[in-house]
């Protein structure tokens, strides 16, 4: 039987929340109030709860498909916080695309149980699930801008190569299934540690699946979808997909490779392989996200590639705990502050009214300092954060992936990101430039901050900062909580 | 030891002075800037007048002050600031170097003034914390956030070119302090494995990189050079400056000129050579030459110069070039005769460009090519900045020809070649140093100009103190140059 | 006799999974497209099966409902996206859609 | 601390009227040439009497340990070098502060009246008195970089002095020729010390001589000193700034670049004596080049048609002498001509100076003529100035130069082609100097009839100075050479220096007969002829060859490489930004069809490059 609702309670209050925002949005209204209020309503109870069970050890539930540990918690929570982060510095944008539907919000709150879900799962067949049921409403989102032929082209992009990852996912939990009979990561990781058969159908499945989560977290050269996606996709939920879903990708991948055990002398050639790989990708990914970076006009292309380039560096903090469990806050504390860095740039974003329809360019930014010097302050902030710039949090997630890698023997690759990170610098430096430098252009867009959504960007840049000069709270609680058992 | 709250304070105080600034309405921020930094100039002198005005290098070593104030503890950063004999010159030089900067009149008073006001203090406040760090992420972190307010500054109140040319500055600046980053990061996760601690602090550093084969050393050793050479800058590494340094508004290429490339020189002399004094040696022989080919090729672009700015741009990295030749003497006489040479260089490049603002303040086109003859219209200013253009020459009897007597001299047993080149620079030195004087104040019978809004009186009472200030220091330096050189 | 082997099965499974695979990458209509995810989804079920055989339990089998219900859902999601798709463009031609790019 | 207040004196000179000089032309006032001058003359007179003092003291002495040192301060202080700030008042400092002093009152007294119609009045004295201090530094300096100090000092002040009518560019540009080829001998000066240092320890004057160094060592030393000295007494090859410098005001022809500056390098020479005479091949060096400069200015000077030049490379090829006596190693012979020449020459310059400003700024010889009647007192002292530097006795000249003929015959070090190139030169300089004394006093008024009428004497400031300077070139050689530096010299020598003295006579009369042939009737004018063309041929080497070379790394080194570089590789990850980009083609079965070579790309390396059936 269920004996551990109790820890289960913010699952149990976000999936209720979801079923009256449900009720809510079937109910037709006018005004969209009330899905928005019950979504975050729902948020906040899920917040709270996750707070309270914080320090609640790790547990396994539902006869071990799924374990609640400090880690699901907090990154329940997080995702609930960005959740109303989200809702409330978007709502000026979606009102004046005419989006403001109910429908965004349920969709949001099953997204965002969806990723929580996936952070919890221990077993192949409910990370598909989870998966899925993170991917849909992200597909739909994506095209939510119902009226818009991009928005549609991203999400049948996102859908058609979701899909097929999502087969390949499932074909690898079938090669894993095949060789160790068992679709759980505790049966799988012991079956690791003793049997020796059927090792190269577990190796193909074990890779399969890592291929699937390295396309979700678009680590070249699986990133294809990444730039279009973003660029087509509303605003605010091309925020959430660079904060939640990437985060709840990535803890997942850390998972899933560790359900092999490295130690093992027997896995140490397969152990090379991987990390070969991952090396290769994490190459890969800072070389390709740091260089078309530059080239880019479009501002959430921009950040899709400024995302790659993340994805490159968090493989290096990957790379770096690879056989050591215990390493892998590097990968916490940078998802961390890149979620919140990231959050801040969107709330920023969602404040553009571009000319255009091609969405807000680089160009829309010339001469913000004379229009607004306080935007141009949180830009600048959340910019040099990217650029790992001291004094911003930026700063403190490169030193951990950094160590970490150099930790491992990964010294040239570490030098390679550091060049990489010059060259993106110089992307992030430009928008400062036009910013602080230029005239206005004629067809820059308009800038209205909206009280929420400045607040939610006044916020994240006071958290990048104060982050940036006093880390040791985020470092010693992400540093207390293990990701794998 | 002393009490370690006089290091805190020379952090806090122009942390203060930046809120203040916000405070201050915007007419009188030119003023209180000038105050404020007057303030802690006076009081960072007074704190470190036991280091500054020591009778020996035994006495100064009872004045230093070291203060470790822990900082992010689980990973081993500190902040560990040390007051020693070097530290404190570059301190009051660089309070020094800001009420300078602060006391030139311009666009930067008039278009958002507070935020000038506050990013020099934060300058002063950044730029203190890495004279005084002896951790190398606190040193690399207050190094890196030098950088923020430059770029502001050269962006908001620059010229012409300046997106492109901050750019560069940020980028070729960003390639060399990540290299030293990963370099550090290196050091300190070796140092990890060998003893189990994580700690950035030079000393650990110091002891495990005693230990270690210095061909070893070699990348990590690149890695730091990398961020100084392109800092100083040596040829040729210099390829960002000419543009930023005549693009950056007056203030903001004398801070560039005057202490930050410091920042470079005191992290040779603080982190490379103690952390690689054999992997130094081995590379000796190019460095010196690097020095030597740097201060010629400066001076022969500065001869080529026809805009005053760059042509004291070309010079500065034509001077650093000495400082660098001294450091890379590797010997401590040599050092310390850079240390010298680089006071010598503050003072002076600094007071150039702050002559040459006023200059310029009354006569906007000032091309080099043809001859101004303003000096008769400006007798007290032309003098001043004959006298500032004698100490760049390094005239004996100037706080610069100290520097450069004893940097050669300490060089010459090192390389009587790269020496001898060096000396070149000397004489290259007076051909480019005469043609800017000349160019501006002889050869003509120029008249004043007529038209309003422009300065047309001589030297102002207070910009006079300000230069006979520095001139003073730069002559005593000259006679007394005993008072510089306590050793490092 | 020949029996079903399991090893047929994945031959079997592993046809499907390509040629749905194919399908998607060479296929112009997107309704195909879609289809022929499923396809994939439909292959891999074959493999659980046959490896549940292989095993002797049942979790396979029971996976294989799973999937079969979220792949309903899935194209379900997709056939919206389509329609919506074609309201703006009045083609499912997947050639038509490359205005994202760069 | 008389040696102290003896260049103490000059520099509160200076301040004084450098001060009053700023407060007056900021305020658009003019100095009153008397009161500035009197300032000026009096801080030079006052030194003048200490030094006097001081020489009279010296005199007291025992001759062995005939010297007065006075520490100042410790001046620099850095591991094994230690050098103070001090004054060493010993003979050899004796003669030079005695004759920069004299002279230098007597120069200050004259440019009262020479400059009083000069706005810039007080700068001028500023500049002079600050020359004085700087020259006293120079010869009083007790170690080697103070010496340096007076060295770059006096440059400085040349410098300034040259380029005062700085208005007009030829001017300022003279005086930066004199301050750049000064700095190229200065370089010599500064490894000569490095050598110095590394090789003896020290920068002491007097404990550098007592070092023990290797020949090696003293030969490089040796030579890097006389480059030093060639710079800053205008010998080949650095010689061409001194007749540029004649740009600069009369006065300071006399005083800087005729009687006391130029002579520096004599003076170092004589000071460093032991170690120079420790090397053949130095000394031969010094007296080859000297020998050259001598015979090379002085056929220059045949060619010159501007007073002042002729004068100027008369000081070039007298300086010849002077290294030609200390190449022999008869340094005391050389600081002796040093003595008399400042004298003799010093006169000439303000001679000519009169001559200058009565004609108002005139300085053609071939446009002056017949002025010995209007200018009498000018005209006696110069034909006593002219007599000197013939050689004549019982002139000054004639006991100094005679001298030098005779040691570069007898001295060890001497040889017959240094005689025959000090008897060539000295035959020429006959020449030159009657060519200017008939073409400028005698024969026909070439100018204009109304700029001969308004010819005047010059009033007595200026007056005074020429008949002290006059005697002293009558008397100045009577008591033989001030100063022993015995080194080389003094041989036993069959030759008798009558003969040698009858010999220079006979030579300089002949010289000045073949003038007089020349000149004294037909006065064809004659334009300025460039003899050897050095000038230009440095012109084109240092001056043309320095911007070539800048602007050669200007565009080829920075442009075309360091910045290149740069864009270059901003380039490069540009293009590789835009090549990846490439692949983003934006259709998704593209992308799916790149993700799937991918998983192929890594499942091939997983089965084949891995190995993976040797391990599995």
């Amino acid at each position: 039987m269920i004996d551990h609702l109790d820890v289960m309670m913010p699952w149990a209050l976000l999936s209720g929340g979801i079923l009256i925002t449900l009720l809510v949005s079937v109910i037709r209204v006018d005004t969209k109030r009330p899905a928005q209020i019950s979504a975050v309503i729902t948020l906040l109870a899920t917040l709270i709860s996750c707070l309270g069970l914080l320090q609640v050890p790790a547990e396994t539930v539902f006869s071990g498909i799924v374990e609640i540990s400090p880690l699901t918690h907090f990154i329940l929570a997080l995702f609930s916080a960005i959740g109303i982060l989200f809702i409330l510095g978007g709502d000026r944008y979606l009102n004046k695309e005419g989006l403001h539907l109910s429908d965004y919000y349920h969709l949001l709150l099953i997204l965002i149980l969806g990723a929580s879900a996936l952070t919890c799962s221990k077993d192949l067949v409910v990370t598909f699930i989870s998966l899925e049921v993170m991917s849909l409403p992200a597909y739909t989102l994506t095209g939510f801008r119902r009226n818009d032929s991009r928005s549609n082209e991203a999400a049948i992009k996102y859908y058609i190569l979701g899909g097929a990852i999502g087969a390949v996912f499932l074909l690898g939990t079938s090669f894993m299934f095949g060789a160790t009979g068992s679709t759980n990561l505790n049966t799988i990781f012991t079956w690791s540690q003793s049997g020796h058969s059927d090792m190269v159908i577990f190796g193909m499945g074990h890779l399969l699946i890592l291929i699937a989560f390295m396309f979700k977290v678009a680590a070249a050269p699986f990133h294809f979808w990444k730039p279009d996606v973003y660029e087509g996709a509303p605003t605010p939920v091309t925020g959430i997909m660079a904060t939640v879903v990437t985060t709840a990708a990535f803890v997942t991948l850390v998972r899933l490779i560790h359900i092999v055990d490295f130690n093992n002398p027997s896995w140490a050639t397969y152990a090379v392989t991987v990390k070969h790989v991952i090396r290769w990708m994490a190459a890969l990914s800072l070389i390709v996200g740091s260089a078309v970076i530059i080239t880019q006009k479009n501002l959430k292309r921009m950040l899709a590639y400024s995302s790659i380039s993340h994805t490159g560096y968090l493989l290096l903090g990957v790379l770096g705990s690879l056989g050591k469990g215990e390493e892998i806050q590097s990968v916490m504390i940078y998802l961390f502050g890149y979620t919140l860095m990231t959050s801040g740039i969107f709330a920023l974003m969602s404040q553009s009214e571009p000319k255009a329809d091609t969405g807000i360019e680089l160009i829309d930014l010339t001469g913000l300092m004379k229009r607004s010097p306080i935007q141009t302050m949180l830009w600048s902030i959340f910019f040099f954060s990217m650029a790992g710039m001291p004094f911003t949090v930026g700063f403190f997630t490169k030193y951990f992936v950094f160590m970490s890698s150099i930790g491992s023997g990964e010294t040239p690759l570490v030098v390679l990101a550091a060049l990489c990170t010059v060259v993106s610098a110089y992307a992030y430096m430009r928008p400062i430039a036009l910013m602080v430098m230029r005239d206005a252009d004629p067809t820059a867009a308009n800038w209205n901050s909206g009280f929420w959504s400045q607040i939610v960007a006044v916020a994240a840049a006071a958290g990048v900062v104060f982050l940036g000069v006093m880390p040791n709270a985020m470092i010693q609680y992400l540093k207390g909580i293990p990701l794998i058992h | 030891m002393e009490t370690s709250s006089s290091l805190s304070f020379l952090l806090t105080l122009p942390l203060i002075g930046v809120l203040i600034a916000w405070v201050m309405p915007k007419a009188v921020q030119r003023l209180y800037a000038i105050f404020g930094s007057a303030l802690i100039l006076a009081l960072t002198v007074y704190e470190t007048s036991g280091l500054l005005f020591a009778k020996s290098a035994d006495l100064a070593k009872t004045f230093v002050v070291d203060q470790k104030l822990s900082w992010v503890p689980e990973i081993g950063f500190s902040l560990s600031l040390r007051l020693d004999s070097v530290s404190a010159w570059f301190v009051v030089l660089n309070t020094l170097v800001a009420l300078v900067a602060f006391s030139l009149r311009g666009v930067w008073y008039r278009k958002y003034p507070r935020l000038f006001t506050s990013f020099g203090f934060f300058l002063v406040f950044a730029l203190n914390a890495a004279f005084l760090s002896t951790d190398l992420i606190t040193f690399y972190l207050a190094y890196e956030a030098v950088f923020i307010p430059m770029i502001f500054m050269v962006g908001i109140w620059g010229e012409n070119q300046k997106a492109a040319s901050v750019l560069r500055f940020f980028i070729m600046s960003f390639l060399g302090s990540i290299l030293m980053l990963v370099s550090i990061f290196y050091l300190v996760y070796l140092n990890h494995e060998a003893s189990g601690v994580y700690s950035a602090q030079i000393t650990d550093l110091i002891h495990f990189t005693a230990t270690q084969d210095p061909v070893k050393l070699c990348w990590p050793f690149m890695g730091f050079f990398a961020a100084f050479a392109i800092k100083v800058p040596l040829v040729p590494f210099h390829g960002w400056l000419k543009d930023v340094y005549t693009n950056a508004p007056m203030p903001g290429t004398i801070w560039m000129s005057g202490i930050l490339s410091k920042l470079g020189v005191i992290g040779m002399i603080r982190f490379v050579l103690p952390l690689f004094p054999q992997t130094a040696a081995m590379h000796q022989g190019w460095l010196v030459t690097l020095a030597a080919i740097s201060i010629v090729y400066a001076a022969l672009l500065a001869i080529r110069s026809n805009d005053g700015k760059s042509l004291l741009a070309y010079s500065s990295i034509s001077h650093l070039g000495f400082v660098m030749l001294g450091i890379f003497s590797l010997k401590s006489n040599g050092i310390t005769a850079a240390i010298l040479l680089s006071v010598g260089h503050t003072l002076v490049s600094a007071l150039l460009f702050f002559l040459y603002h006023q200059v310029e303040e009354r006569q906007a086109e000032l091309n080099l090519e043809s001859p101004h003859g303003l000096a008769p219209l400006y007798p007290v200013l032309f003098v001043s900045l004959f006298v500032s253009v004698l100490a760049s020459v390094s005239l004996p009897g100037t706080l610069n020809f100290g520097g450069e007597f004893l940097v050669l001299l300490n060089a010459y047993p090192v390389s009587a070649l790269c020496t001898i080149l060096s000396g070149l620079g000397v004489i290259l030195g007076a051909v480019y140093m005469l043609k800017f004087y000349q160019q501006l104040g002889l050869g003509s019978d120029a008249q004043k100009p007529t038209s309003s809004g422009v300065i047309t009186k001589d030297i102002g009472a207070y910009d006079l103190v300000l230069v006979l200030m520095l001139l003073s220091v730069i002559v005593y330096g000259g006679l007394q140059p005993a008072m510089f050189l306590k050793g490092n | 006799m020949i029996t079903l082997e399991p090893w047929m099965m994945l031959v079997v499974s592993m046809i499907i999974f390509c040629i749905g695979l194919l399908g998607v990458i060479l296929r112009k209509n997107l309704l195909i497209m879609l289809m022929c995810v499923e396809l994939m989804l439909n292959g891999v079920n074959l493999s659980f099966v046959a490896f549940s055989k292989m095993h002797q339990i049942l979790d396979g089998h029971l996976t294989v409902l799973f999937v079969m219900t979220v792949a309903a859902a899935e194209s379900a999601v997709g056939l919206g996206l389509v329609i919506a798709l074609f309201r703006n463009l009045r083609t499912v031609d997947s050639d038509q859609i490359q205005m994202l790019r760069d | 601390m008389n040696n102290t207040l003896i260049i103490l004196l000059p520099l509160l000179g200076f301040f004084i009227n450098g001060v009053w000089h700023l407060i007056a032309s900021s305020k658009g006032k003019k100095v009153s040439p008397f009161a500035s001058g009197t300032i000026a003359t009096l801080a030079m007179a006052g030194s003048f009497a200490l030094a006097l003092t001081q020489f009279l003291k010296l005199r007291a002495m025992p001759v062995e340990s005939r010297l007065i040192e006075e520490t100042l301060f410790q001046w620099m202080k850095l591991g094994g070098l230690s050098v103070d700030f001090a004054l060493r008042f010993d003979s050899l400092s004796a003669v030079f502060t005695l004759v920069i002093t004299g002279v230098g009152t007597l120069i200050h007294l004259y440019s009262v009246g020479y400059m009083s119609d000069e706005e810039n009045i007080a700068k001028y004295f500023s500049y002079l008195n600050f020359f004085c201090f700087m020259m006293l530094n120079l010869v009083l300096g007790a170690t080697l970089p103070h010496v340096f100090l007076g060295w770059e000092g006096v440059g400085l002040a040349s410098y300034l002095l040259i380029g005062f009518w700085y208005k007009e560019m030829p001017n300022v540009l003279a005086g930066q020729k004199a301050f750049i080829m000064n700095r190229i001998g200065d370089l010599g000066f500064l490894i000569a010390m490095f050598i110095g240092f590394k090789f003896a320890g020290t920068l002491d004057l007097l404990e550098i001589q007592k070092a023990v160094l290797s020949p090696h060592v003293v030969t490089v030393f040796g030579l890097l000193i006389f480059f030093a000295c060639t710079g800053k007494s205008a010998q080949i090859p650095l010689f061409t700034w001194l007749p540029d410098a004649m740009a600069g005001p009369t006065p300071v022809s006399a005083l800087i670049h005729a009687a006391t500056m130029v002579t520096s390098g004599i003076y170092l020479l004589a000071r460093l004596n032991p170690i120079i005479a420790a090397s053949d091949i130095v000394l031969s060096t010094i007296a080859i080049v000297g020998g050259l400069t001598a015979l090379v200015a002085a056929i220059i000077a045949c060619f010159q048609s501007d007073l002042k030049k002729v004068l100027a490379y008369s000081t070039v090829s007298q300086l010849g002498f002077m290294f030609m006596a200390c190449g022999v190693g008869a340094f005391q012979v050389g600081v002796f001509h040093v003595m008399t020449h400042a004298f003799f020459k010093a006169l000439l310059f303000l001679a000519a100076g009169s001559v200058i400003h009565a004609l108002h700024g005139e300085q053609n010889i071939f446009e002056m003529g017949g002025l010995r009647k209007k200018l009498p007192l000018t005209f006696i002292t110069f034909t006593a100035g002219w007599a000197a530097i013939l050689g004549l006795p019982p002139f000054s000249g004639f006991f100094s130069k005679d001298e030098i003929i005779y040691e570069t015959l007898v001295s060890h070090h001497g040889n017959k082609i240094i005689f025959g190139l000090a008897i060539i030169s000295a035959a020429l300089t006959a020449f030159y100097m009657t060519r200017l004394y008939l073409l400028v006093f005698f024969g026909n008024a070439r100018m204009d009839k109304k700029k001969f009428d308004h010819a005047h004497e010059s009033p007595w400031v200026m007056g005074a100075p020429l008949a002290v300077l006059a005697t002293l070139s009558l008397v100045g050689g009577w008591f033989g050479a001030p100063v022993s530096l015995d080194h080389g010299a003094a041989e036993v020598s069959e030759i008798s220096p009558h003969l040698i003295m009858f010999v220079s006579v006979v030579i300089a009369t002949l010289g000045a007969g073949l003038a007089f042939f020349k000149y004294s009737k037909n006065t064809k004018v004659e334009k300025t002829t460039d003899v050897f063309g050095i000038d230009r041929i440095y012109g084109v080497a240092f001056g043309r060859g320095l911007q070539k070379l800048s602007s050669g790394a200007a565009k080829y080194v920075e442009e075309w490489v360091v910045q290149r570089i740069i864009q270059v590789s901003a380039a490069l990850v540009d293009l590789s930004g835009n090549m990846i980009k490439v692949l983003q083609v934006g259709s998704a079965q593209a992308y799916l069809m790149m993700i799937v070579l991918a998983v192929v790309a890594i499942f091939a390396w997983f089965f084949l490059g891995a190995g993976i059936y040797g391990n599995f």
